[in-house]
């Protein structure tokens, strides 16, 4: 557990699935395989923060990721209620078909 | 023992939340009181909160002298609520009230004449409709007067003396369906904010000066000051000033005395409590309260001085002519506080809070029988069109009588008590010149008043056949309040009191509030001619009045061929509203509308919002193919971003 | 031991989360999601946090993705259709590009550092919770309740058919 | 000469699993025959009684039975998923399995008696050892049960899933609803419990309800543990709350399409899960291997008897409801997990809190 090695590689690999996870954002057209990706970003970005805090011998980065967990579920609940709205209207799960927005 | 200190703490709030809970009781649940139009429900219940108050208020002055629950008494106490009401950084303002000789007298002042004019406000508004809004107006009034003269620090004054203006306002506009009641309140609480700049400033240097709000607080290190000399401007001399410039305001003192003749437009009752016998002497008070700290600049004293007699000048002679029978009693006002002001300005603060108290006696006395008069009249206020009402109303007529004689400063009776003091502390301390004004204005005072008892008790009816057929006598709960002012207003002058000092020793008003003050005793020398002077004076405004009015009317067209230039100026009221009317016109109004509305506001403001507009727009417009409505384009540019800044951070 | 269990999951998580992007059926996708979360959850123990790990556990693969997985059965997603969207591919290749940059750069950084060896901590869940309720994270804690309160309504206002 | 510390670990742990994964595997066995047989009674029926004696060899006929089975595996099928639901299920409910403590800890006897001959079957180092039945010792012991118990329910989606069967699907999505509403009150039962302990070591929760039985969990928090059972029979499916699997409605849920070995292999998680959470209301409630009267052992092989006992009780009264209790509708279902269990858990839990506030423990 004190492998030096470790901190540093975790963050690589915290770097590898933030970009995964971000790549997977932009192949994905599937709203909710794209909410799936940012998941995936954020627990990229959770793995770099419990890395630093290993690093620095601080729980803080333990409880950055506590508060990220939260924010996280709180994201799931009303993207996946906006995902089934969206679907109840379009019936279609394809990002490019919601551009009502449009300038 | 323990339970009454315990008490003590908390009475003094007693006395000051009960007329709230009456304002809150009846402005929620007022209509619902008011069930018919003979109901008086919501008198009853505004008259038993303010008498509850009084009673307590009595109770906890006893208490403060050790007249009830022990010998030693409270002498001085400071309850405080428990929490802060302000607290910000090193400033902090708590809840808490001061009660004191001074603060006593005022509270007994305000409760007690304060229920009598409640009671008479039961017959006097009996067919007004609106009777829940006025008691309800009344009893907040109230609050906020207790709360003004109760408060321990300058901020709770400031409080209770803003809330006292706006119930003024609204007492003054209570029948807001008539034009001029709906203006005379306006003006009232708009000269009333320009003192009250000039209390807020004077707050903010004290503040400066002391590092604290707190009254005792300042009235402990008032004397670690330097004296300023006359002429010497210094910060004690400036904050003095400010203060004083709240006080004018207030008090009706030149210049922002213009609105209190307007505010007469109020019920009569309102123009008693109110503009008579309490809110108009809080200038008064806040001066007394301040006493410490006045004494140390003899600037400010002087312009206090002077200020209180050219105001009592002024205001005689314009009372002289004026022939609405509350407008005469409105100017007397004035000149009477201007008085109040002599007195503090020439140091003899203690005789200024005298003044104050028989004032409230003889002038609560004086308004409330005019609106008897005004009653018996069915609403007629000109005194040209009255006339012999002696026998008709006898009541109002002997109580009346005792007032004028009281204001008059005829011997034995309240006035002439507390004028003689501040004739005599005018005399003794140099101000020969303002004593010698004064003198006048007391002789001017006997006459404007003689006048007004002859033109409207004696002589003929002059309101024709039909207005002389409904005069009638005042019912009972309104005659009741005259005959125990009337009594006060003879009484008050040299009823004792017991005194601070050695127990039992009984002493006159003066003495009682004097260790407020915090000043060294000086030692009293009366001037034996003094008194005979000053009846004198009084006997012979009598005289002239009775000779002009009753004895040989037709000496007046001469009288006044003779004086006409003066005359014109009285009648014009000096010019003070012509010229604020003017400048208001001119250059509030005019460049209000030249500069400030149509070159800042439509130019500059208006052009400002709108430039922002157009340009907003025409950016959107240009930026609008940007928004494709594809949501990862929008995560494309954020990522394009974020790698933007991370390389920036990275490589920089 | 330590080690060898770190480069599996390692590569576990990697291969999975490949999977999740890469695969065009979605509940797939979610099932190697929650491949990734688990190993990561290992990681998390093996760098010294059990709460964390535990937390991933239950918060991620427990609730969140339990939450994605109903979702897809509820509204039974079928596989995504081949028709690339309107500038599909200059859109993938630039982000391909900018992606690949982002990692490089950092990754680059991150090499270049000196590993250092990590100071011993107590991260014990007590621990946690002391610094959790400490005055410096409570009101943030606090917050969080309330945002969990408003994703709750807003989710129940969003997803109902008729309030 | 002694092995190396590390091998004496791996020794023991492997010993440990041996015996847990041995107990359960038989457990669950027994547990389907006596659930049969007294399910049967008290439907005034007998029940399997002709394989051995009562009937106690009919689960080794059942398991024969399923083994040769033949396998059918549906052909629009996801046929990975279809193969991992069942190993999904069983690992997760045999992991929460290895946290759990089994028993007082024990001291393993000397036996100095032993002949020397035999002295290699009792090396030195196994002597007067002292330990506990648990697999892992883990430091958010608790929370790690409830983490793998939310996990638990991937095997059952997924085998609902997988097989490309309405019915499958449906138990599969009622399964994840029901878990995911129950789990909140499972947890928010546990917080009293864990406060008043100060522990999330189930060991030591235990050992806080020791003295007389009226200090057991299931007393002090009584609102806490009537959460727990029915939070806990819901997270495990069993009647009334079986609704992932009620025949009548969607045939038999998720394994509508399982035979054979995969069949069994469901089964066996749903009875594990059981026994888990059996000895979970044990050890956090029901005081564990105290014995409840001070004057009684706790400690050693009563402790072990204690223990069995409540255990035994607890899963008798799983198969008793079962026998009783109708199923609940669905809406049923939803509306005493969110608005009746949880809300009581969260007001028993401010309860709580202030009394330990108050106390200062």
């Amino acid at each position: 557990m004190d492998h030096p090695a470790f901190v540093q590689h975790a963050v690589l690999l915290s770097l590898v699935l933030f970009g995964l996870g971000t790549l997977g954002v932009f192949l994905r057209r599937n709203v909710i395989t794209v909410l799936m990706c940012v998941e995936l970003m954020l627990n990229g970005v959770n793995l770099a923060f419990v890395a630093f805090s290993r690093a620095a011998g601080t729980l803080d980065g333990q409880v950055l990721v506590f508060f990220v967990m939260v924010v996280a579920a709180a994201e799931a609940a009303v993207g996946l209620a906006i995902v089934i709205a969206l679907n109840r209207h379009r019936d279609t799960l394809d990002v490019d078909a919601f551009r009502l927005m449009k300038g | 023992m323990h339970e009454l200190e315990a008490l003590d703490r908390v009475l003094p709030f007693a006395v000051l939340l009960l007329p709230l809970c009456g304002f809150v009781v009846l402005s929620l649940f007022g209509e619902w009181i008011k069930k018919d139009k003979e109901d008086a429900g919501a008198g009853y219940m505004a008259c038993g909160t303010v008498l509850v108050s009084f009673g307590l208020a009595a109770w906890t002055t006893a208490r403060l002298y050790g007249l009830v629950g022990g010998a030693e008494g409270l002498r001085f106490s400071q309850p405080y609520l428990g929490f802060e009401w302000i607290e910000a950084g090193g400033f902090r303002v708590p809840l808490s009230l001061l009660v004191d000789p001074l603060s006593a007298v005022m509270m007994l002042v305000v409760t007690g004449i304060g229920s009598l004019i409640h009671v008479y406000s039961l017959g006097y508004m009996a067919g007004d409709d609106d009777r829940p809004r006025f008691f309800s107006y009344l009893n907040l009034f109230t609050f906020f007067m207790l709360l003004l003269v109760l408060g321990g620090s300058l901020p709770l004054l400031f409080v209770g003396w803003e809330g006292v203006g706006l119930c003024s306002y609204l007492l003054i506009g209570f029948w807001y369906k008539k034009d001029s009641a709906s203006a005379a309140g306006l003006k009232a609480f708009v000269v009333n904010r320009i003192g009250d700049a000039g209390l807020i400033l004077g707050m903010i240097f004290i503040y400066h000066a002391f590092g604290s709000l707190d009254l005792v607080d300042i009235a402990d290190n008032a004397g670690a000051l330097a004296p300023e000399k006359l002429w010497e401007i210094g910060p004690v001399s400036v904050a003095c000033l400010l203060l004083f410039l709240g006080a004018t305001g207030k008090s009706a003192q030149i210049p922002l005395h213009v609105w209190l003749p307007d505010a007469m437009e109020g019920p009569t009752p309102v123009s008693a409590l109110i503009h008579a016998a309490t809110m108009v002497t809080a200038g008064v008070y806040m001066v007394a309260r301040l006493a410490p700290l006045y004494h140390q600049s003899a600037t400010a004293m002087l312009v206090v001085a002077v200020t209180g007699t050219v105001t009592a000048l002024m205001a005689g002679t314009i009372a002289i002519v004026q022939n609405d029978i509350k407008r005469v009693l409105a100017y007397s006002t004035v000149s009477q506080l201007g008085f109040m002001f002599l007195a503090a300005g020439v140091g003899a603060f203690g005789v200024a809070i005298f003044h104050l108290y028989t004032h409230a006696f003889f002038k609560a006395l004086l308004f409330l029988g005019s609106g008897s008069v005004i009653h018996a009249m069915s609403g007629e206020q000109d005194m040209g069109k009255m006339g012999g009402l002696r026998k008709r109303i006898p009541w109002t007529f002997w109580t009346f009588l005792a007032g004028t004689a009281a204001i008059s400063g005829i011997p034995f009776f309240a006035g002439f008590y507390s004028k003689d003091e501040i004739l005599l502390g005018a005399l003794t301390t140099g101000h020969t010149v303002l004593f010698g004004i004064a003198l006048f204005t007391a002789l001017l005072t006997a006459a404007y008043m003689a006048r007004l008892l002859f033109l409207t008790f004696f002589g003929a009816f002059r309101g024709g056949h039909d207005l002389e057929h409904h005069v009638h006598e005042s019912p009972w709960s309104m005659i009741g309040p005259l005959v125990l002012l009337a009594v006060g207003s003879t009484v008050s002058g040299y009823a004792l009191f017991p005194g601070l000092g050695e127990a039992g020793a009984r002493v006159r008003l003066p003495e009682v509030v004097q260790p407020v003050f915090r000043l060294p005793a000086e030692a009293v020398h009366h001037v034996a001619w003094l008194p005979a002077a000053a009846t004198l004076a009084a006997i012979a405004g009598g005289l002239i009045a009775w000779y002009l009015y009753l004895s040989m009317p037709e000496l007046r067209a001469s009288a006044r061929a003779a004086l006409r230039p003066a005359l014109r100026i009285f009648e014009a009221k000096y010019y003070f509203d012509t010229v604020y009317d003017a400048f208001v016109r001119r250059v509030v109004v005019e460049g209000s509308d030249a500069l400030l509305w149509r070159r800042v506001d439509a130019g500059v403001i208006d052009g400002a919002v709108n430039r922002a507009g157009t340009v907003a727009s025409a950016l959107a417009q240009a930026l609008r193919p940007v928004q494709t409505g594809f949501v990862r384009h929008y995560a494309l540019l954020v990522l394009a971003g974020a790698v933007a800044l991370v390389s920036y951070l990275l490589w920089s | 031991m330590d080690a060898i269990l770190f480069y599996v999951s390692a590569a576990v998580a990697v291969a999975s989360a490949v999977v999740v992007i890469a695969q065009k059926s979605p509940i797939t996708s979610a099932f190697a999601l929650i491949v990734t979360l688990c190993s990561l959850s290992v990681i998390f123990g093996l760098l010294g946090s059990p709460f964390i790990a535990v937390l991933q556990v239950i918060v991620y693969a427990g609730a969140i993705m339990v939450l994605f997985l109903f979702v897809l059965m509820l509204l039974n997603v079928k596989r995504e259709e081949d028709a690339p969207g309107r500038g599909g591919r200059t859109l993938r290749g630039v982000a391909l590009a900018l992606v690949t940059l982002f990692v490089l750069q950092a990754g680059a950084v991150l090499v270049g550092a000196p590993a250092g060896s990590a100071p011993r901590f107590d991260a014990s869940t007590r621990r946690m919770a002391e610094i959790l309720f400490s005055p410096h994270f409570l009101y943030v804690f606090e917050a969080t309740s309330v945002l969990i309160l408003a994703a709750l309504v807003g989710a129940v206002v969003l997803a109902k058919k008729e309030l | 000469m002694s092995p190396s510390p590390v091998v004496q670990q791996l020794v023991i742990a492997a010993v440990k699993i041996g015996v847990v994964v041995g107990v359960l595997l038989g457990l669950f066995s027994v547990m389907t025959w006596i659930e049969r047989r007294a399910l049967a009674f008290m439907q005034y029926r007998l029940g399997p009684n002709r394989t051995g004696p009562l009937g106690i060899l009919q689960p080794i006929a059942d398991g024969i039975k399923l083994f040769f089975k033949e396998e059918v595996m549906p052909a629009a099928a996801n046929k990975w998923a279809f193969l991992a639901a069942p190993v999904v299920a069983v690992s997760t409910a045999l992991l929460a399995v290895a946290v759990l403590p089994y028993g007082p800890p024990f001291t393993l006897p000397r036996l100095d008696s032993l002949p020397s001959g035999l002295k290699w079957l009792w090396p030195e180092w196994l002597r007067g050892r002292t330990g506990q039945i648990q697999i892992a010792h883990v430091d958010v012991g608790l929370l790690f049960i409830f983490a793998i118990a939310a996990l638990g329910v991937y095997g059952i989606v997924l085998a609902g899933w997988s097989a490309n069967n309405k019915y499958a699907l449906l138990g599969g999505l009622r399964s994840s609803a029901q878990m995911f509403s129950y789990e909140l009150a499972l947890g928010l039962s546990f917080v009293g419990v864990i406060m008043l302990a100060g522990s999330f070591q189930i060991a030591d929760i235990v050992d806080a309800q020791a003295g007389w039985f009226w200090r057991w969990n299931a007393f002090v928090q009584l609102p806490a543990f009537l959460v727990y059972f029915v939070a806990a029979t819901a997270e495990v499916a069993r009647i009334p709350f079986d609704l992932p699997e009620g025949e009548s409605e969607i045939v038999a849920g998720f394994h509508t399409e399982y035979s054979s070995m995969r069949f069994a292999l469901l089964q066996m998680a749903e009875y594990i899960n059981m026994i888990t959470v059996a000895v979970l209301a044990t050890n956090l409630f029901l005081g564990g291997w105290h014995s409840g009267i001070p004057g009684l052992p706790s400690q050693g092989l009563p402790g072990f008897v204690w223990w069995g006992g409540k255990v035994s009780a607890l899963l008798f009264v799983f198969i008793w409801l079962r026998g009783t209790l109708p199923r609940f509708r669905y809406d049923q279902l939803m509306h005493i997990g969110w608005k009746v269990l949880i809300p009581v858990a969260a007001v028993w839990i401010l309860i709580t809190a202030t009394e330990v506030a108050i106390a200062g423990r």
